[in-house]
């Protein structure tokens, strides 16, 4: 069990875990942080496996994280300026049809 | 295969448990606020992770933005929150809330959390079952690393083998602005004055900000660093001093603010045209002044991410429209 | 490319390019509209005279145009083709002077002769086809173009006929489909052959032709009102006079008998769909669709919806006729093609005048009507006496090549079928021309107009006259070369004793 | 040399043009209009170059920065990119002559045409690229950009709808991203036709190929997944939901097919996958339309209209592996035809939606004489998703049924023939209420001409279809990308 693998499968586990709770929670913050967590996760992968030989670790996966992360914060931006203009229309943080939920 | 001392392997697994633990305890507590603080506590945690992993450039950049600007993003839009229902319990219809109760088992929904359980099982098997001794990239990375222009292999990747990915990155940072301005008018951010302590902080810090940010972009090229990191950086120092009460956007003029947003993207995008006509291949720098290229590059992008980001946690009330004049 | 292989296109574009210029024509530009209208008509009569005559001379006329990487869009001037197209050409040509003097002062014309020109220009593709996909195309473009002259008053009742009318045509058309890609994936062609392009087939193929044919039939009765799927005729008179004229007496209905005409003969090949058994069938369907729609006609009050009952009827004539396999018997049924459509259309352009000048819709209302429109009421006697049968007008030819041929292939019960319907015909024309004639008129008309001294506008007048003598001289002058008995005689020759 | 004709130009410019005058616009709205409409046509041509190019020299290859495929990122043309960049080329067009007629505030001019142009480089580029991961970035480029779009209109529902559509793609494109993630890391690149020579099927294939199917069918709406496509879709502005429906949506289903084109079905690794695809279309078909058939507002319709024609596209999957080209060949030609024609009926919706007040079906009072042209563009429109000739929908519908019937696969021939006559009876009933009165007439308000010419062009393309198929034909098989049996280089 290397410590590439070991961090793989934490960013696997973070992955399902987020994707539960991104389908099970109503309010919209969670769902949010839900997102982010799951590409915490996938990141978390693709660093992770990049480390399996003890030389210097590939680089082109640390770009791609990089990428992710700041296409990560704008998707999250926007997100939740779209969750405060919906909770400014209808004083509600959830969609409408998880509202009861 | 590496011989993993006692202390390496328990160090990884306590890190890989908090991270789990954390990310569960994130997502599951009641209290909106604590999960938010709950969520910065795992981006400080991930970044220590990816340094473990011998990353750090996206421990740089994961500190910056993953942790603290996404956190900012999170902490603003909570206060912003209608606060009517902002508290656990939403008070809309009376019967308490399924998920919000503290219950730990009978809240699961059973259906999805095995079906999650079993797709886990099968990645992991996936990830186990993947090549031990693997290499990537990275031979041709260091073969190509010496025409690249700089010394740093990830910002080599980033901004010359790859430098078309970043480009359309930075177009995706804009037009997630243009996104966020066109939903309009939010919440009018109302900064009660800051008090002094935060004052003559902010006084302080700000200077120094800027000062690592140019350091960031300028050691990007041969030590981990770079343009997205200074940008984030330059970023932070713009929401510092929004948090204390100075109101940027008021008194700098509206299209200076609008050629800083696009002077990062644009200049890539010249930058792609000229290399196009010159060397017939789109994004090829001239091998000589590659480097010279690279890091004008990574300046303009530095302005444009930092002034990006900072109009993100902005949010909701546009500089645009209480201008009407262009 | 010499000029030859154009002109089928010139055909069916001199209908579509003056709908489409129609269509853009604001609504009082009526002497415009209504040049462009007769000048696509003429255009049209003037090249098909051009092919009847370049076919007796031998020459051929194909337009052949990719449509598919092996499948192409292709338009032949064959024998059969021309019969059906000079016909509807012929027709149109009269129904458009009508339709301008029946919808004189009625709002959204330049709509009604749009799709009414994108109307004909489909019928002519149905009958110019060369290959199934074309003739599947144009037969869908068919039912898209008369559904809006269906709905074209905007009244709900309009709108219902139009539903159910769609519900009908679009089942069908699936059906259509079905059956033509089925048949493509199994013979790799579906070009019109005279005697039919499937001998060489080998025998395991055999019961899924039967279940293509049944698809086609099932495809093409819906048009041909055939007897479980004819529910949306009787309906669709609530349409407009000239739509009801043309289309449902001509075109539409048409389209259907032509088409099961093309696919048993020059699909199946009329020997080997009777070796495979499903003409028999299709001759007892037929029968009983003649029977059903005369029994049906008696009891309409309403003269459009009787009118309609008997066109069902007649039509099965065509099926008729096809379906006995015999040579003599397909010429009664391929001549009865031309003499069921003037036929009908002087009777629906008669029904159009009564309902138009004196507001005349039941057959109760007809009492002495011959005395006040004698012309109209001459040439609706002419059309139902040819409807029933009686010597001088053309049904009697058609009737009489029926019996003959099914006398000439040992089918009897033919016999016992043509003059039961006969009979039947008689049964529901005849108290109309009785009461017409010999009745005298009790109070006053529903709604009558007066045009000076004439019975009705010369427009209106006009056309029911000149198809009634077209229908009479089709019956006297049958033996000249270019009647349309001879005609279907080289039809029937090429299908059958061609080596 | 002369460096304007190469096809490398033509790319390029289909890929910056847009991108730097969405910048322009942002920068100087008041040109916005004037620009969108320059850049769209623009790359009309730009689009017609490259096809002329590619049928002179075969595909389109461009190393960017000169560093070759397993390192640098290629840029790639070959005939099913060709299609979709066209499509998406004649779409554009038609949108932005339309949206200059719709968006008068300068508000909403300022929000919707630098966004749009963005969007419009987004997909250009995601057309042309050849790299997974260089995939990644441009579709969540084009669904932030989409998502930006749906919420323009500003009103509960459409914020809700983007929200749920936002959500959803994010997903997809995570589940997308884990997929690149063990692409990269068992073959050690991202590009494509690398991957293709170094694939083999070991577990990490068959697992990316289950989570990029289940991301792509997410942001495609394939059956189970599409439960946030409509009121995204409805709700959006006019020529919003349009580009949504005709482009956006087909982005990500051209990039599930370049990748089982070219990595996946050659190795046979997705026999098992082929049937579920297939399945899952076939429901999409039946439910899609049922649940369209039950819709009061026409926009709605529409929208579920094309969750069942996204159905069609999937039905190819299962006929693919025995049929050779034809079935893509199918593919090809339904996406094209569904674009021209469902934009063209979200366009022409919006007409009626400004022209009425509201889009119940109901009272669409006595539209084809007072709209004759939208009218006449909804029914065009709608032969066209019917697929009854002549219409680029019935080609396509013909070459799919031929192939079912090539393999006697009679659940797809039920499904096919099902699904046009479902869809015969939602657009006609449709078209049954445009020629009737309302119940009670109201005042209208006048629609610019330019936006039903655009809807009645767009249609009209649709049914022009009919008669270009064996040029098309032609144009889509540069390449060969088809032709599945053989590893390609």
């Amino acid at each position: 069990m290397t410590t590439a693998i070991l961090y793989a499968l934490t960013g696997i586990g973070l992955f399902s875990l987020a994707l539960y709770s991104l389908i099970v929670q109503a309010h919209l913050l969670r769902k949010i942080l839900a997102i982010n967590i799951m590409g915490s996760g996938v990141f978390l992968v693709l660093i992770a496996l990049a480390k399996r030989s003890d030389e210097i670790p590939d680089p082109v996966p640390h770009a791609m994280v990089i990428t992710g992360i700041v296409v990560a914060v704008s998707a999250t931006a926007l997100a939740l300026s779209m969750m405060l203009k919906l909770n400014t229309e209808t004083h509600h943080a959830e969609l409408p049809d998880d509202q009861q939920g | 295969m590496e011989t993993i001392s006692l202390l390496t392997w328990s160090l990884d697994g306590l890190l890989g448990l908090s991270l789990l633990w954390l990310a569960w305890r994130a997502l599951t507590t009641p209290d909106l606020f604590k999960a938010v603080v709950l969520f910065i506590a795992f981006g400080l945690l991930i970044t220590l992770v990816w340094v473990r992993l011998d990353a750090p450039d996206v421990a740089l950049a994961e500190a910056a933005i993953g942790a603290g600007l996404t956190g900012a993003l999170l902490l603003s839009a909570l206060s912003r929150l209608d606060s009517t229902n902002s508290d656990p319990a939403p008070v809309n219809s009376g019967e308490a809330p399924v998920n919000q109760k503290p219950g730990r088992f009978e809240s699961i929904h059973w259906w999805p959390f095995l079906s999650l359980v079993l797709v886990s099982a099968g990645l992991g098997s996936v990830i186990l079952s993947m090549p031990a001794a693997f290499s990537g990239l990275s031979p041709e990375v260091n073969a190509q690393l010496t025409n690249s222009g700089v010394e740093n292999p990830v910002t080599a990747v980033l901004l010359n083998f790859r430098a078309y990915d970043t480009l359309l990155e930075m177009v995706v940072l804009l037009i997630a602005l243009l996104g966020v301005w066109s939903l309009g008018g939010g919440v009018k951010h109302k900064e009660p004055f800051p008090g002094t302590v935060l004052d003559i902080l902010t006084r302080l810090l700000t200077p120094v900000l800027i000062l690592v940010s140019a350091y960031l972009l300028w050691v990007g090229a041969h030590a981990p660093g770079g343009a997205f990191q200074a940008g984030s950086v330059l970023g932070a120092a713009g929401v510092l001093l929004m948090l204390s009460g100075w109101q940027l956007q008021m008194n700098i003029p509206v299209l200076l603010i609008r050629l800083i947003l696009l002077a990062g993207p644009f200049a890539f995008i010249a930058m792609a045209a000229i290399t196009m006509m010159i060397e017939g291949q789109l994004l090829q720098y001239p091998t000589a002044h590659a480097g010279l290229l690279i890091l004008l590059l990574e300046t303009l992008a530095t302005l444009s991410i930092g002034a990006t980001l900072a109009a993100l946690f902005l949010g909701g009330q546009t500089w645009k429209n209480d201008e009407e004049s262009l | 490319m010499n000029w030859d292989s154009w002109i089928p296109l010139l055909v069916v574009a001199s209908s579509l390019l003056p709908g489409l210029i129609i269509f853009s024509l604001p609504e009082d530009k009526i002497r415009l509209r209504t040049t462009l209208n007769l000048a696509g008509a003429l255009v049209k009569l003037v090249l098909v005279i051009w092919m009847l005559w370049g076919v007796y001379n031998g020459r051929h006329f194909e337009t052949r145009l990719p449509l598919l990487p092996d499948l192409e869009l292709v338009l032949r001037a064959g024998p059969l083709s021309l019969f059906f197209v000079s016909l509807s050409t012929l027709l149109w040509l009269v129904t458009t002077i009508y339709a301008i003097g029946y919808l004189e002062g009625s709002p959204h014309r330049s709509r009604f002769f749009g799709f009414f020109s994108l109307c004909v220009t489909a019928t002519v593709g149905v009958a110019l086809s060369g290959n199934l996909i074309t003739f599947l195309i144009f037969y869908e473009l068919l039912t898209l173009s008369t559904y809006p002259l269906l709905v074209h008053r905007g009244t709900e009742e309009a709108r219902h006929a139009g539903k159910t009318y769609l519900r009908y045509t679009i089942f069908g058309g699936a059906l259509l489909l079905l059956g033509t890609v089925w048949l493509y994936s199994l013979t790799g062609t579906l070009e019109f052959t005279p005697r039919g392009f499937l001998n060489g087939i080998d025998a395991q193929h055999y019961p899924a032709l039967v279940m293509i044919f049944i698809l086609l039939i099932g495809g093409l009765g819906v048009k041909a009102a055939l007897f479980p799927l004819h529910g949306w005729l009787p309906k669709a008179m609530v349409a407009p006079a000239p739509v009801s004229a043309l289309l449902h007496a001509v075109a539409v209905v048409k389209a259907g008998a032509f088409g099961i005409v093309r696919v048993v003969y020059d699909v199946f090949g009329v020997e080997f769909a009777a070796g495979l058994g499903v003409t028999t069938p299709l001759a007892w369907l037929a029968a009983f669709t003649i029977i059903y729609g005369s029994l049906r006609a008696i009891y309409q009050d309403d003269l459009k919806r009787r009118l309609a009952f008997s066109t069902i009827s007649q039509v099965s004539y065509i099926t008729l006729g096809v379906a006995i396999a015999g040579p003599i018997a397909a010429i009664g049924g391929v001549v009865h093609l031309v003499h069921q459509g003037l036929m009908k259309i002087t009777l629906f352009f008669c029904a159009g005048n009564l309902a138009e000048t004196l507001g005349i819709h039941k057959v109760s209302e007809m009492n002495g009507v011959g005395r006040r429109m004698p012309w109209t009421m001459a040439a609706f006697t002419v059309g139902a006496f040819g409807m029933i049968g009686a010597p001088p007008v053309a049904g009697f030819i058609s009737k009489w090549y029926l019996g003959l041929g099914a006398l000439d292939v040992g089918q009897g019960w033919v016999l016992v079928i043509l003059a039961g319907s006969s009979l039947l015909n008689a049964i529901y024309f005849l108290p109309i021309l009785h009461a017409a004639w010999f009745k005298e008129q009790q109070g006053p008309w529903p709604d009558e107009h007066h045009f000076d001294h004439k019975e009705t506008a010369w427009a209106l007048l006009l056309p029911p006259v000149i198809t009634a003598l077209m229908a009479l001289a089709a019956g006297l002058l049958a033996s000249l070369p270019f009647s349309p008995l001879e005609w279907a005689k080289l039809i029937s020759i090429r299908e059958f004793y061609q080596p | 040399m002369d460096v304007l004709l190469t096809s490398s130009a033509f790319a390029i410019t289909l890929i910056l043009l847009p991108l730097t005058a969405g910048m322009l616009c942002f920068l100087w709205p008041a040109i916005a209009r004037i620009l969108g409409i320059v850049t769209t046509a623009a790359g009309v041509f730009a689009v017609a170059g490259l096809g002329w190019q590619l049928q002179l020299n075969g595909t389109f290859h461009h190393p960017i920065g000169g560093w070759g495929a397993p390192l640098g990122i290629d840029l790639y043309a070959d005939g099913l990119s060709l299609l979709m960049l066209g499509m998406t080329a004649l779409v554009a067009l038609a949108v932005s002559i339309y949206s200059s007629g719709y968006f008068t505030s300068r508000d909403d001019e300022i929000r919707f045409w630098p966004i749009w142009l963005l969007l419009l480089g987004a997909l250009n580029a995601l057309f042309l690229a050849a790299d997974i991961f260089n995939l990644y970035v441009t579709l969540e480029l084009m669904g932030l950009g989409a998502v930006a779009l749906a919420a323009l209109s500003g009103g509960k529902q459409a914020i809700a709808g983007a929200m749920r559509y936002l959500l959803a793609t994010l997903l997809g494109s995570m589940c997308y991203l884990l997929g690149v993630a063990l692409l990269y890391h068992s073959f050690g690149s991202v590009d494509i036709a690398t991957l293709a020579v170094r694939i083999d099927s070991s577990p990490a294939v068959w697992a990316a190929l289950g989570l990029i199917i289940a991301g792509l069918a997410l942001k495609t709406a394939l059956f189970p997944l599409h439960f946030w496509l409509p009121p995204a879709h409805a709700s959006a502005p006019a020529p919003v939901s349009a580009l949504l429906s005709a482009l956006v949506v087909k982005a990500s289903f051209y990039i599930l097919l370049r990748l089982w084109l070219s990595i996946f079905s050659p190795q046979g690794v997705g026999d098992g996958v082929n049937t579920l695809l297939g399945l899952l279309g076939g429901i999409a078909v039946i439910w899609g339309s049922v649940q369209a058939l039950r819709q009061t507002r026409l926009k709605l319709l529409i929208a579920y209209s094309t969750v069942a024609q996204i159905g069609y596209l999937f039905l190819a999957f299962p006929l693919a592996a025995a049929s050779g080209g034809l079935a893509w060949n199918a593919v090809a030609y339904l996406a094209l035809s569904h674009a021209l024609a469902k934009a063209a009926m979200f366009l022409s919706a919006g007409n009626l939606l400004r022209y009425g007040g509201h889009d119940r079906i109901a009272d669409l009072d006595r539209v084809a004489q007072r709209l004759p042209l939208t009218a006449g563009a909804f029914a065009l429109a709608g032969v066209s998703i019917m697929g009854l000739p002549p219409s680029g929908g019935f080609i396509g519908k013909w070459l799919l049924l031929k192939a079912a019937l090539d393999q006697g696969n009679w659940a797809i021939i039920v499904v096919l023939l099902l699904g046009g006559l479902l869809a015969a009876a939602y657009i006609f009933k449709v078209l049954g209420n445009i020629f009737t009165q309302a119940s009670h007439p109201h005042e209208p308000s006048m629609v610019p001409a330019r936006m039903e010419w655009a809807a009645l062009l767009l249609a009209s393309g649709a049914i022009l279809l009919s008669f270009m198929a064996s040029p098309i034909f032609e144009l889509i098989n540069i390449g060969d990308v088809f032709i599945t049996t053989g590893v390609k280089s």
